[in-house]
C-alpha cells in the first residue's frame, strides 16, 4: 500500500496503513461510502466526503468543494517532467514564432503565438536560457503535449 | 406559422431552445457537425441533420448547407441562438429569401446595430448617450497600424480596441500605455479576421471603475416594445462575462426607467423585432453610455428570466409567429445570479482546457438552475467554446442568493477536465462581490497577478489520502468505462438515418 | 439562538432542511438509521449520527435516542420534517424539555390540531365551517365496531373512516355501501394502531366531487400571521395526493381572500408559531369546509414557494430563531405543478415496487425543480415510504406549466424498479386535469378499473428490439456494477467516526 | 442473434439481421449511440433515443417516456411462470390468512393479507381453483418472490 506521485516539488511516497476498513495516514482515516465516493476523517474529526475517479494515470480527487489532481507514477517509471521542452498546452495552431534558434532569452519572454479554441495563446519562456531546436513552424498544427521548442536553462 | 424550428447552434443554447420548441408543440430539427454526433442536444430534438465538414466554417457557419437542412426536413423557421451566425444579417436575409421565418430582428436592424459605427451614430440620433471613440476602416493593410496609432491618439488612453463586427471578447484589447498598442493591435485584427472575417477595429475610450450594465428588450409585431429591466454583468476576465445577476445590486427604482427608456428608445429607432439586449456602461458618476445592442438572445437571459418570470425564448417563438407577447407589465422579484462554467485552468490566465467530464454531477435542490450542454462521460475537446454550463440560483434576497451559489458550487462535482468553478466559488467570498460594488476591472483588481486556489495544507493531504486510498481500493477498476466507448464514427448509420427520413 | 439542526427525518425532506441550513450558515446534524447508510442525505449533513436499531420505531421515532443525538453533537435545535415524529406533540414537549429548540408550532397547537375531534371543536369556535362526522372512542374492543357502526349509521353514506391522530391516507377507508363497513373499519384500525400507535376512529361524511384546496400559513412570534395563498392537491390515489398545484386553476380572487382568511383565523385560534397548512374541502356549491390542519411542513410546499417566491423552510429556521419572517405581502406569479415520484406499480392498485435505481436521470433546463431523496445506484427497499422525489415545474401560465410537465416527465428515465412516472404523463392529459376540474374522484372516475398503460404496438415492438439489440451488442457487460457494490456494512468505521467526533 | 423473451403470451424468439453497423427486425432498426443509449428507427422513418439497462435477466427499456421490461430466457432454461403459486409481491409480514387448506375458492377472491410498506395488501385467488397449501401463517416474515400458497385451477 506504498504509492508514490508526481508534486511540483518532486515525487511523494505515500504509505497507507490499514485499520480494519480503514486506511490511514498521519492522522487522517479514510473508508469507502459508496460508488466512487469515500468518507476521510481529518485530525480535527471533522468528516468530508469526497469524490474520486482516475483519468489515464491522474487521480481526480474533489473535497469540500475543492478539486486536486495527484498524477501516480508507476513504480519504476521515470518522470518526462524535467526535459527542458515547452509543451502544447492544447491542440492548436501555431500563429507566430517570435525567435530564432539559438536565442538566449529571458524567463518570461513570449517564444510562440499559437491559437486554439478561436483564442490566441502565448508560448513563454520558463527560465532564463537559449533557445535550442524549434519544432514547429507557424501555420502548423500542434497536438496536445506536443515539444513546441527546447529550452536550455542559463547555468 | 411556425410549426417546425431548425436550431441553428449547439451546445447548452440549443438545448434551451430545443426545449422550448417541445413545450411549445412545436416540432424542432438539430443541425450537428460530426464532431457533435452523440451531444446532448441532438438528442433533444426531433430531428437531426448531420452537416458536412470539418472546421466551424464548414458546418455552423455554412449557410447554405444549414438552409438545406431547413428545406429538406421541411422547417420553416430558424432559430440562430447565440453566436455563430445568430448577427451575420447576410444569414437573415438569406433566411428569409427562401421562405423562412427568421426567429430574430430585421436584417436591416441587424446590419445597423452590427456595426459599431453605424450604431453608435444611430444611437446619438434617437438621443442614446454613447462612449467616445472611433473607428478605423482602412483597406490598405500597411497603413492600418498607422491609422489606428492616430486614431488611438485622438480618442485617449487608456482605450479598448474591438473588433467592428465582433462580440463575446473576441478581437478585443486593452491598451493602457502607447509603447503596448502595435502589439495589441495586430493581435486584436488577426483575432477579429479570424473570427468575423472581418478586420475592422473601433477604438474606444476605456471607462475604467465602470459598471456593465445591459437593459434586456422585447418588441412584437402589434407595436409592443416593452423592457425587462437591467442585469449587471460587470465581473469579467479576458472581457469575458463569468457572473452576472439581476437586479443590479445597487440599481434604483429611478435609474431602471432612465435606462429601460433608453433601452426602449434604442430598439424602436431601428424597428427592432423580438428579443434583444442593449449594453450600456455606468460610470460612478451616475452617468450611462451606450456599449451596443446584441441583436440576439443572450448567454445570461435565465437571471432576467428567474426574476421577471418571462420565458424569453418562449416568447421569442411567440414574437415570430407574429403573435403579441404574452408577458404583463414589469414584476420583479428575488434575486438571480450566473455564473460561467467553463473548461478553463483559471490559475493559468484562464487557459481553456480539454478532457473528459468523467465524473459530471451538478448541485441539486431548489432555487438552482443549470443550463448545460454537457452530461457525465462527455468530452470536452478544443473544437468549440470551452463554456460547458451556467448555473443559475435565485432566492428572495441577494444575499440569500449569494448564500444559494455558494452552496451550489461547494456541491458541483466535475473531475477529469480543469474547470473554474473554484475561481467563481471564491469570488463569491470576494468583498466587491458581496457588497455589490463590482466594476469591470473587479477581477484584475482583485487578483492583480492571476487567481490562485487557496491553499489548505489539511485539505491537500487529505486529497492526496484519497488519492492513495482509492488506488488502494482499486476504485479505478470499478469506474465506468472512460470516454471513448460508444463514439460513433463518421461513417455510422446515424448520418444517413436523418437524411434518409426527413 | 440556532446554531446548529439536528435533521430528525431522513429522504428528500431531509436534503431539502439539511440544503436549507447549509445556506444559512447554520451547522447541521443528520440522524441515520442503519439501511440508511450512504444515503444521500447523510452526504449533505456536516455531522451524521448513526442510530441504533432496526425497524422505524427503534431509529427514526426513539424520541430518546433521537434527542441523545441531539445533546451529544451539541446541536440547539430539532427539526421534524414531515411524517416520522413531525406531530408528536409529546415529542416537542421532549425537545423543549431537554433545552433545544423545537422547529415547529406549540406542543399544545399540536395536540389541539392533531386530534381531529378537539380540532373541529376550535374551528367551530373560531368560525370555521367544518364537515359533519363525529369520532369513535371506545376503549372496550369488542365494543368499538359496534359503536363505530352506530356512529355511521348517524352519519349516513357515502363516509369516510379516518384514523384520528392520522395523516397521508394511512388508516382512511372510504365506505359507499354499508356492507363492507366492517371490513373497512377493521382495517383502519389495524393500520392505525400500526402506523400511529392510537386506534381511535373518526367518520366523516364524504363530499364526492370536491375539490381538496389548502391554504399554507406563516406565523412569527412578532404577532404576524399571514397566509401564502392555496394549493389544490385534489388529485389522489389511496387518499394520497400525487398531483399538486398552486394557484388553484377555479379558484378566484374572491375565494382565495374568504379561505386565507378563515386559515388565518384557524392558527390564530390555537396561537400558532411557524409553517402550517389548514385542509379544505371547497364543495361544488362554492362553500369550504375545514378538513385538517397539518402542524409542519408539507410534502407539496414546494408549489407555493414557486408562485409566491417565499423559502418556506428558510422562513421556518428564521422563526424558530425568533426572528420575523422575512417575505412581505402576497405576490402570486405564473403557476406550479408538483407529481409525487412513487416506486410503484400504478397498473396494479399501485401496489409499491422495490429494485435499483441502475438508471435516474432526472429531467433538465429551465423551471424544472426536483426535489429527490435518492440518486442513480441506490436501491429502494420496502424499509420507507416509497416515495422518491417530487417533480415540480414553474411556467408563467397553467397551460405551459402542464406543457413543460409533459415535457419533464418524457425526458426522466428510470431503469430498475417499477415507478408512477407514465402514470403521472397519462394524468397529463386526463382532461380534468387539462380542464382544472379535477376533484377527489377524479383518478377512480377516469380509470375505474385501474389504470393501464396505452399499448402502442410500435413502441412495444421497438423496445423489443432494443432488449435483443442491447443484449448483442453487449451494454449490460459496459454497465457500471450494480447496486450490491460499495455497501458499507454496519461494522463500518462510519459509525464509529460521527460518535467519536461530535 | 437470436434472443427469447418471456412474454404474458409465452416465450417470443427474436432474430435480428445486421447491416453495417445497425441491428435490424422487420422494418425497425437500432444502432448504439452512446454509452447506455440507443438510436432507433421506425418503420415509418421517426427515431428515438432509447436508454437501456439490464437488472438480472431483465431488460428494462425506456422509449419516447414509455418503459418497458423484457425478461430474457437464457437458451434451455424452463421459465417459472406456470407454477400455480401465489408469490409475495414485496417483502413483508403475513397479517392474516383467509382461507383453510382444501378451500375451494373463486378468482377474486382474498386469501391472505399482507403488510408491507405501512400498507395492507390482499393476495387474492388469480382463477378459479381450490388452496391445496398454505406455507406462511398470520405474523410470519415472508420474503418477495416466496410462494405463499399453492393453488389448484379448477378444470
Amino acid at each position: 500500500m506504498q504509492h508514490i506521485f508526481a508534486s511540483s516539488e518532486g515525487p511523494i511516497e505515500v504509505t497507507l496503513a490499514r485499520n480494519g476498513e480503514a486506511l490511514q495516514l498521519s492522522g487522517y482515516s479514510l473508508t469507502q461510502h459508496d460508488r466512487g465516493r469515500l468518507l476521510v476523517t481529518l485530525p480535527n474529526g471533522g468528516k468530508c466526503i469526497a469524490h474520486a475517479t482516475k483519468v489515464g494515470d491522474i487521480w481526480w480527487v474533489h473535497l469540500n468543494g475543492r478539486t486536486y489532481r495527484w498524477e501516480r507514477i508507476e513504480p519504476g517509471s521515470s518522470s518526462a517532467r524535467d526535459e527542458g521542452g515547452l509543451v502544447a498546452p492544447m491542440p492548436g495552431k501555431v500563429l507566430d514564432v517570435l525567435v530564432r534558434q539559438g536565442q538566449s532569452v529571458e524567463a518570461g519572454t513570449a517564444l510562440m503565438v499559437l491559437e486554439a479554441m478561436k483564442m490566441e495563446h502565448r508560448i513563454v519562456a520558463s527560465t532564463d536560457g537559449r533557445v535550442t531546436q524549434i519544432h514547429f513552424q507557424a501555420g502548423e498544427q500542434v497536438a496536445q503535449g506536443a515539444v513546441l521548442l527546447d529550452l536550455e536553462e542559463a547555468e | 406559422m411556425v410549426s417546425k424550428v431548425l436550431v441553428a447552434n449547439r451546445g447548452e443554447i440549443a438545448c434551451r431552445i430545443l426545449r422550448a420548441c417541445s413545450e411549445a408543440g412545436i416540432g424542432s430539427v438539430a443541425i450537428c457537425a460530426p464532431n457533435d454526433q452523440g451531444s446532448l442536444f441532438t438528442e433533444l430534438a426531433d430531428e437531426v441533420v448531420l452537416l458536412e465538414g470539418e472546421s466551424i466554417g464548414e458546418t455552423y457557419l455554412d449557410q447554405a448547407q444549414i438552409i438545406a437542412a431547413a428545406q429538406s426536413t421541411g422547417a420553416d423557421a430558424i432559430h440562430p441562438g447565440f453566436g455563430f451566425l445568430s448577427e451575420r444579417a447576410e444569414f437573415a436575409r438569406h433566411v428569409s429569401a427562401n421562405g423562412l421565418i427568421w426567429i430574430g430582428p430585421s436584417p436591416e436592424a441587424i446590419d445597423q446595430m452590427g456595426d459599431k459605427m453605424t450604431a453608435r451614430q444611430t444611437m446619438r440620433a434617437a438621443g442614446v448617450p454613447v462612449i467616445p471613440g472611433e473607428e478605423v476602416e482602412e483597406v490598405d493593410e500597411a497603413k492600418t497600424l498607422e491609422a489606428l496609432r492616430e486614431a488611438a491618439q485622438r480618442v485617449g488612453y487608456p482605450l479598448l480596441l474591438k473588433a467592428s463586427s465582433g462580440g463575446g471578447g473576441k478581437g478585443m484589447r486593452a491598451v493602457h500605455d502607447p509603447a503596448d498598442f502595435d502589439q495589441a493591435a495586430s493581435a486584436a485584427q488577426r483575432e477579429a479576421i479570424a473570427a468575423f472575417g472581418d478586420g475592422r477595429i473601433y477604438i474606444e475610450r476605456l471607462l475604467t471603475g465602470s459598471k456593465h450594465i445591459e437593459i434586456q428588450v422585447l418588441a412584437d409585431r402589434h407595436g409592443r416594445t416593452i423592457h425587462l429591466g437591467e442585469r449587471e454583468c460587470s465581473v469579467q476576465r479576458r472581457h469575458q462575462k463569468v457572473f452576472e445577476e439581476a437586479p443590479g445590486p445597487t440599481m434604483t427604482p429611478e435609474l431602471r426607467d432612465a435606462m429601460g427608456q433608453a433601452a426602449v428608445a434604442a430598439a424602436q429607432a431601428v424597428d427592432y423585432e423580438g428579443a434583444g439586449t442593449v449594453e450600456f456602461l455606468l460610470a460612478a458618476s451616475g452617468e450611462f453610455f451606450f456599449l451596443e445592442m446584441n441583436t440576439r438572445i443572450q448567454v445570461e437571459h435565465p437571471v432576467t428570466e428567474l426574476v421577471t418570470g418571462v420565458d424569453i425564448v418562449r416568447e421569442q417563438l411567440r414574437i415570430a409567429n407574429g403573435e403579441p407577447m404574452s408577458c404583463g407589465d414589469l414584476m420583479i422579484r428575488g434575486h438571480a445570479i450566473e455564473v460561467r462554467l467553463y473548461a478553463e485552468d483559471a490559475a493559468n490566465n484562464f487557459l481553456p482546457a480539454i478532457g473528459p467530464l468523467a465524473v459530471f454531477r451538478p448541485p441539486e435542490g431548489p432555487g438552482i438552475r443549470l443550463d448545460t450542454g454537457v452530461r457525465e462521460g462527455d468530452d470536452v475537446t478544443p473544437n468549440y467554446d470551452p463554456m460547458l454550463a451556467k448555473l443559475i440560483v435565485w432566492a428572495p434576497s441577494r444575499i440569500e442568493a449569494l448564500q444559494k451559489m455558494r452552496r451550489a458550487l461547494d456541491e458541483f462535482v466535475i473531475l477529469g477536465t480543469t474547470t473554474n468553478v473554484e475561481f467563481l466559488r471564491d469570488l463569491c467570498d470576494a468583498q466587491p462581490v458581496i457588497d455589490g460594488s463590482t466594476t469591470t476591472t473587479t477581477i484584475d483588481t482583485l487578483w492583480p497577478k492571476g487567481w490562485n486556489p487557496p491553499h489548505d495544507l489539511t485539505l491537500e493531504d487529505a486529497s492526496l489520502l484519497v488519492a492513495a486510498g482509492a488506488e488502494t481500493l482499486g476504485l479505478h477498476l470499478q469506474q465506468r468505462v472512460g470516454s471513448q466507448e460508444g463514439v460513433v464514427g463518421p461513417a455510422s448509420p446515424f448520418a444517413t438515418l436523418n437524411r434518409r427520413y426527413p
